[in-house]
């Protein structure tokens, strides 16, 4: 349904991509701001997406709009198949067993609250422990605090060390046969810290806890192998990872999705409905009431394609050699680097205080130089408290930015000196 | 696709003049499950004698497909041993999901359901009760493919 | 951001639209199934999408994504700019006070989980009442079952009568000081019913109770003035009324909005998150949680834009008049139609049984046709069982449908007659 | 768009070298805000006599904007009457609205943030100190905008 003109790599190409090839799928990339070409580099709050991403989603609605699981008439089965292929393509995109592993959610929020609410309302109660981190986003805050609310539980932070790395030296006395469960980010939007996976599953597993991961940043920049990586429940968002807004989900292991509650009570989540009570499908479909994003799962299917036609490897490569540019080049300006300094063990989402300047003046005088960036405090109201400030600059890399970009984020940041200085 | 891969003489006919459609009086085995989707009702009796299905018959309401599939499901196994009637339950599944080419001796008129294949939303309604003679068979009680769980 | 080529009235157009012209607009429409045009009549289930509406999404997503309240970057206020537009318009379009009483949602069956879940957890406890009725779909159905498992209060129902009305005859000894909300229907998608809104509300609120309409059905098909019939919540869904899958809200009065509680929890929807609590904005903002379907709101505005130019009161008339042309020709060819026979107190959605053919295998037949019908219990299995059917068949009508469709779907029962006699 | 339409001198000004930047001992009206998004906080301090509002100060942290216009605010409410401080706060906000043209004499050095308006998301920036002193002469207790709740 949708074509693919993946780019292929050239002689010089910055970490195995055709960076100049992959520009031209993404028409938002020639904007101008004034007479300033656009610099995008706030790829973190959400991602731009490619023609190939757009033009499927478009065609599908165009062509074969019909909503899934219902119709028996051709369009119904034509988007059934299109719905159904599109968690084919995510499981298989995150080393899930089978299609069945993946429920198909709105994004990572509405995932993450599907976690602590369907698995937490049900298997917590007051003595229990949610073990969280003080990088996550406030997606991955709020519900545990409003379950902790509900049943009783209590929610605990690890803490974090200086250079922006999860402090596991306490993880003793953090994680005991009273965590019942440990929900940990995958790579954090406000430090760009990578989080040792694998290790906290073995962790919370050995105290008889599951681990539940909130993906939104980690799926879009780096492979994944939900199966290697022995996570229990991990949440996405398709936004951030070239795709619709409104496309997302959530994989869970068959017996944990079997266990959890669904959120959302409607249509085509239920087996038979009684005046005084229904019984439910089983899972991924007793999570999905009501007409999901249909479009937009069809769209993500497309990015997902299109990723992969770059290779995840590539695209952390990638990523991970204009990030390693961009912190030497920030902090030789005198910027205050917030989170690892080691671009092999984050992401490229990069925070940083400029001078004296606050944040939000210098994102809007980069603005009027053309560069993007975001200035806040990126729903980490936790970590930006940890290292005491306010807010941060954020700069964000993904698969179209390049080092001249770079360049013109530094550029500009000599504007800014001049006006305040 | 065409109608008549779907509607053959032959699933008319088991759908208009269902065999063994009747209970079972005394029956050891006995399962029941639906489909509330479209209102499709399935209950299989059985007798079971000497590890072989003596004798099948079923009972249920629906749709021309999932109510021939009972007729003709109950032709098929009648004086089959168990693991025989669960094997040939195993390739009409396979054959419903395409994989399996459905060898004319064993599957006899079932083989008419084949065209079904094209109307995947059908499918279920020809897998019911194959559905239910599986759990009839695991000796289980009432069955239902879509493990339902109560508000 | 999206043209507007609306469709003018020429002389003989029913009920005062040009289809022909509409339908010009509609791709899909020219779509064939063997040798035989599509005949779509099945919006009840999801609307087809002009190109408008298309292009007015994908111009979104290529020219100004980002995310909204979040960027200062130029993408950043050009989005934000888009979806509080969108929110402009859907106030507008329901005669609702100001942009501030709706909230975004991915569609109807999210915002009666959020009435049911954001105000009937906080204001429900046992010895309570929720009333609904027994026409309505799973998603107003569900989740008021959830909250009154929850809660401990009891849920009651209005019944029908033979004819697919609300048996208001017993509304005396149902609504009483016990019941704290009615929850209903506005246009019933299983029987066509439209049920009197305005004397619910009237009655809800003499008893002190509030009263929330599931408009999924109402608002693509007739004109809303949610002041004008006085109900405290109205929810809809933007896929059913030409809008992208994924759009959709809640409208709420600013008192019931605020004294709800949210439903998901995360970023944009907080003011403060500490370790132990977290402090909410005001509504609507309080229910938005994590990113929004943006693009998808951008699109319903489209899709609204697209309503308003037909004109509501054309589309209810053109409706009208479909209706009772299709009840007479059904009735006439022997099919026995559930709910009301006079097309005047009704919308398009004409469930029926056609002699002894089963819904499903009409279906089938009728697709092979060209017809596109829904059979099963068009999630409203009460409704069914009221009724003693299964299931039913089901043909509905929106703007782009004429008489000639009605004509091919009721020769197309000829086809299904001459196989299963 | 420049950038000089909102980093004009004055604000800078302002920012660098803010007027009645301090704690006002003894005062009667106290009032307090932030705006998490960005991390500006605002406290005003005002002391009231014979109905007008005396002497007027404010501490803070937070973007040029944010801490410009509070130090541009305690200037022109200084001396003015409650109903005129209130009055001049809602043309203010009318200014930022984009629905009121600023008279110089009335507005002063506030003049320079009409520019702000072509920079919506920093509206907010502009408009906290007087928010903050809106609910400080409303007599109330702790403000704050988004009219919080606790989880
Ligand atoms: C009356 C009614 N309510 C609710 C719904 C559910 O709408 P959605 O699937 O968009 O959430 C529908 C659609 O089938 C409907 O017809
Ligand atoms: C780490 C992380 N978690 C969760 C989210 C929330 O994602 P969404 O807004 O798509 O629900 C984000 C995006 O800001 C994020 O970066």
């Amino acid at each position: 349904m949708n074509e693919r003109t993946v780019s292929v790599k050239t002689a010089g190409a910055v970490g195995g991509l055709d960076v100049g090839a992959i520009r031209r799928d993404f028409p938002i990339l020639s904007r101008t701001v004034g007479e300033h070409p656009l610099v995008f580099l706030d790829s973190a709050a959400t991602s731009q997406k490619p023609n190939q991403v757009i033009d499927a989603e478009a065609e599908f609605t165009r062509h074969h709009n019909a909503n899934a699981h219902r119709g028996i008439h051709m369009l119904g089965e034509e988007a059934t198949q299109a719905y159904e292929g599109a968690r084919a393509t995510v499981a298989r995109f995150l080393g899930a067993p089978e299609p069945e592993t993946i429920v198909f959610t709105r994004g990572v929020t509405e995932s993450m609250n599907l976690v602590a609410q369907g698995w937490g309302r049900t298997h917590l109660r007051e003595g229990d422990e949610i073990l969280i981190t003080e990088m996550e986003h406030h997606s991955n805050i709020v519900p545990w605090q409003m379950t902790a609310a509900v049943t009783g539980a209590t929610l605990r932070y690890i803490p974090l060390t200086d250079d922006g790395l999860l402090d596991l030296s306490q993880l003793g006395s953090l994680l005991t046969e009273r965590t019942k469960i440990v929900s940990v980010t995958g790579m954090s939007n406000a430090l760009g810290t990578i989080t040792p996976l694998r290790q906290l599953a073995d962790s919370a597993h050995a105290v008889g806890a599951i681990i539940a991961v909130d993906a939104a940043q980690l799926a879009p920049h780096s492979p994944i192998d939900v199966q290697a990586l022995d996570v229990d429940l991990l949440g996405f968002t398709g936004h951030k990872m070239l795709g619709p807004t409104a496309s997302g989900g959530l994989y869970g292991k068959s017996d944990v999705l079997e266990s959890m509650e669904p959120m959302l009570g409607g249509g085509e989540m239920i087996h038979e409905v009684f005046h005084d009570h229904s019984t439910y499908k089983s899972a991924p479909f007793k999570f999905e009431a009501g007409t999901m994003p249909i479009a937009q799962q069809v769209g993500l299917a497309a990015a997902i394609d299109y990723l992969d036609g770059l290779g995840m490897a590539n695209v952390r490569a990638h990523e991970e050699e204009i990030t390693r540019y961009a912190l030497d080049r920030l902090l030789d300006a005198g910027a205050t680097v917030y989170g690892p300094k080691d671009a092999s063990i984050r992401g490229g989402a990069v925070s940083f205080w400029f001078k004296d300047v606050h944040p939000h003046d210098l994102a809007t005088i980069l603005n009027e130089q053309g560069v993007a960036i975001r200035a806040g405090h990126h729903c980490a109201q936790l970590a930006m408290r940890r290292y005491g400030v306010p807010a941060t600059a954020r700069a964000s890399f993904y698969v179209y930015n390049t080092k001249d970009e770079v360049d013109a984020l530094v550029g500009a940041l000599d504007h800014a000196q001049a006006i305040f200085s | 696709m065409a109608l008549d891969d779907i509607y053959k003489e032959v699933i008319l006919d088991h759908y208009k003049n269902p065999r063994n459609k009747r209970e079972l009086p005394g029956a050891e085995l006995q399962c029941h499950a639906n489909n509330p989707l479209c209102g499709d009702e399935i209950t299989v009796f059985a007798h079971v004698d000497g590890g072989a299905v003596a004798e099948v018959t079923f009972q249920g309401a629906g749709c021309s497909i999932s109510q021939s599939s009972a007729s003709m499901m109950t032709e098929a196994v009648t004086g089959v041993k168990i693991g025989d009637a669960r094997g040939l339950a195993e390739r009409f599944r396979g054959m419903m999901a395409g994989d399996v080419e459905p060898a004319e001796d064993e599957f006899g008129d079932l083989v008419a359901l084949k065209g079904v294949v094209q109307y995947p939303i059908r499918i279920k309604c020809a897998v019911l009760a194959w559905d239910v003679l599986q759990e009839a068979l695991d000796g289980a009680g009432s069955a239902s493919g879509a493990q339902p769980h109560t508000v």
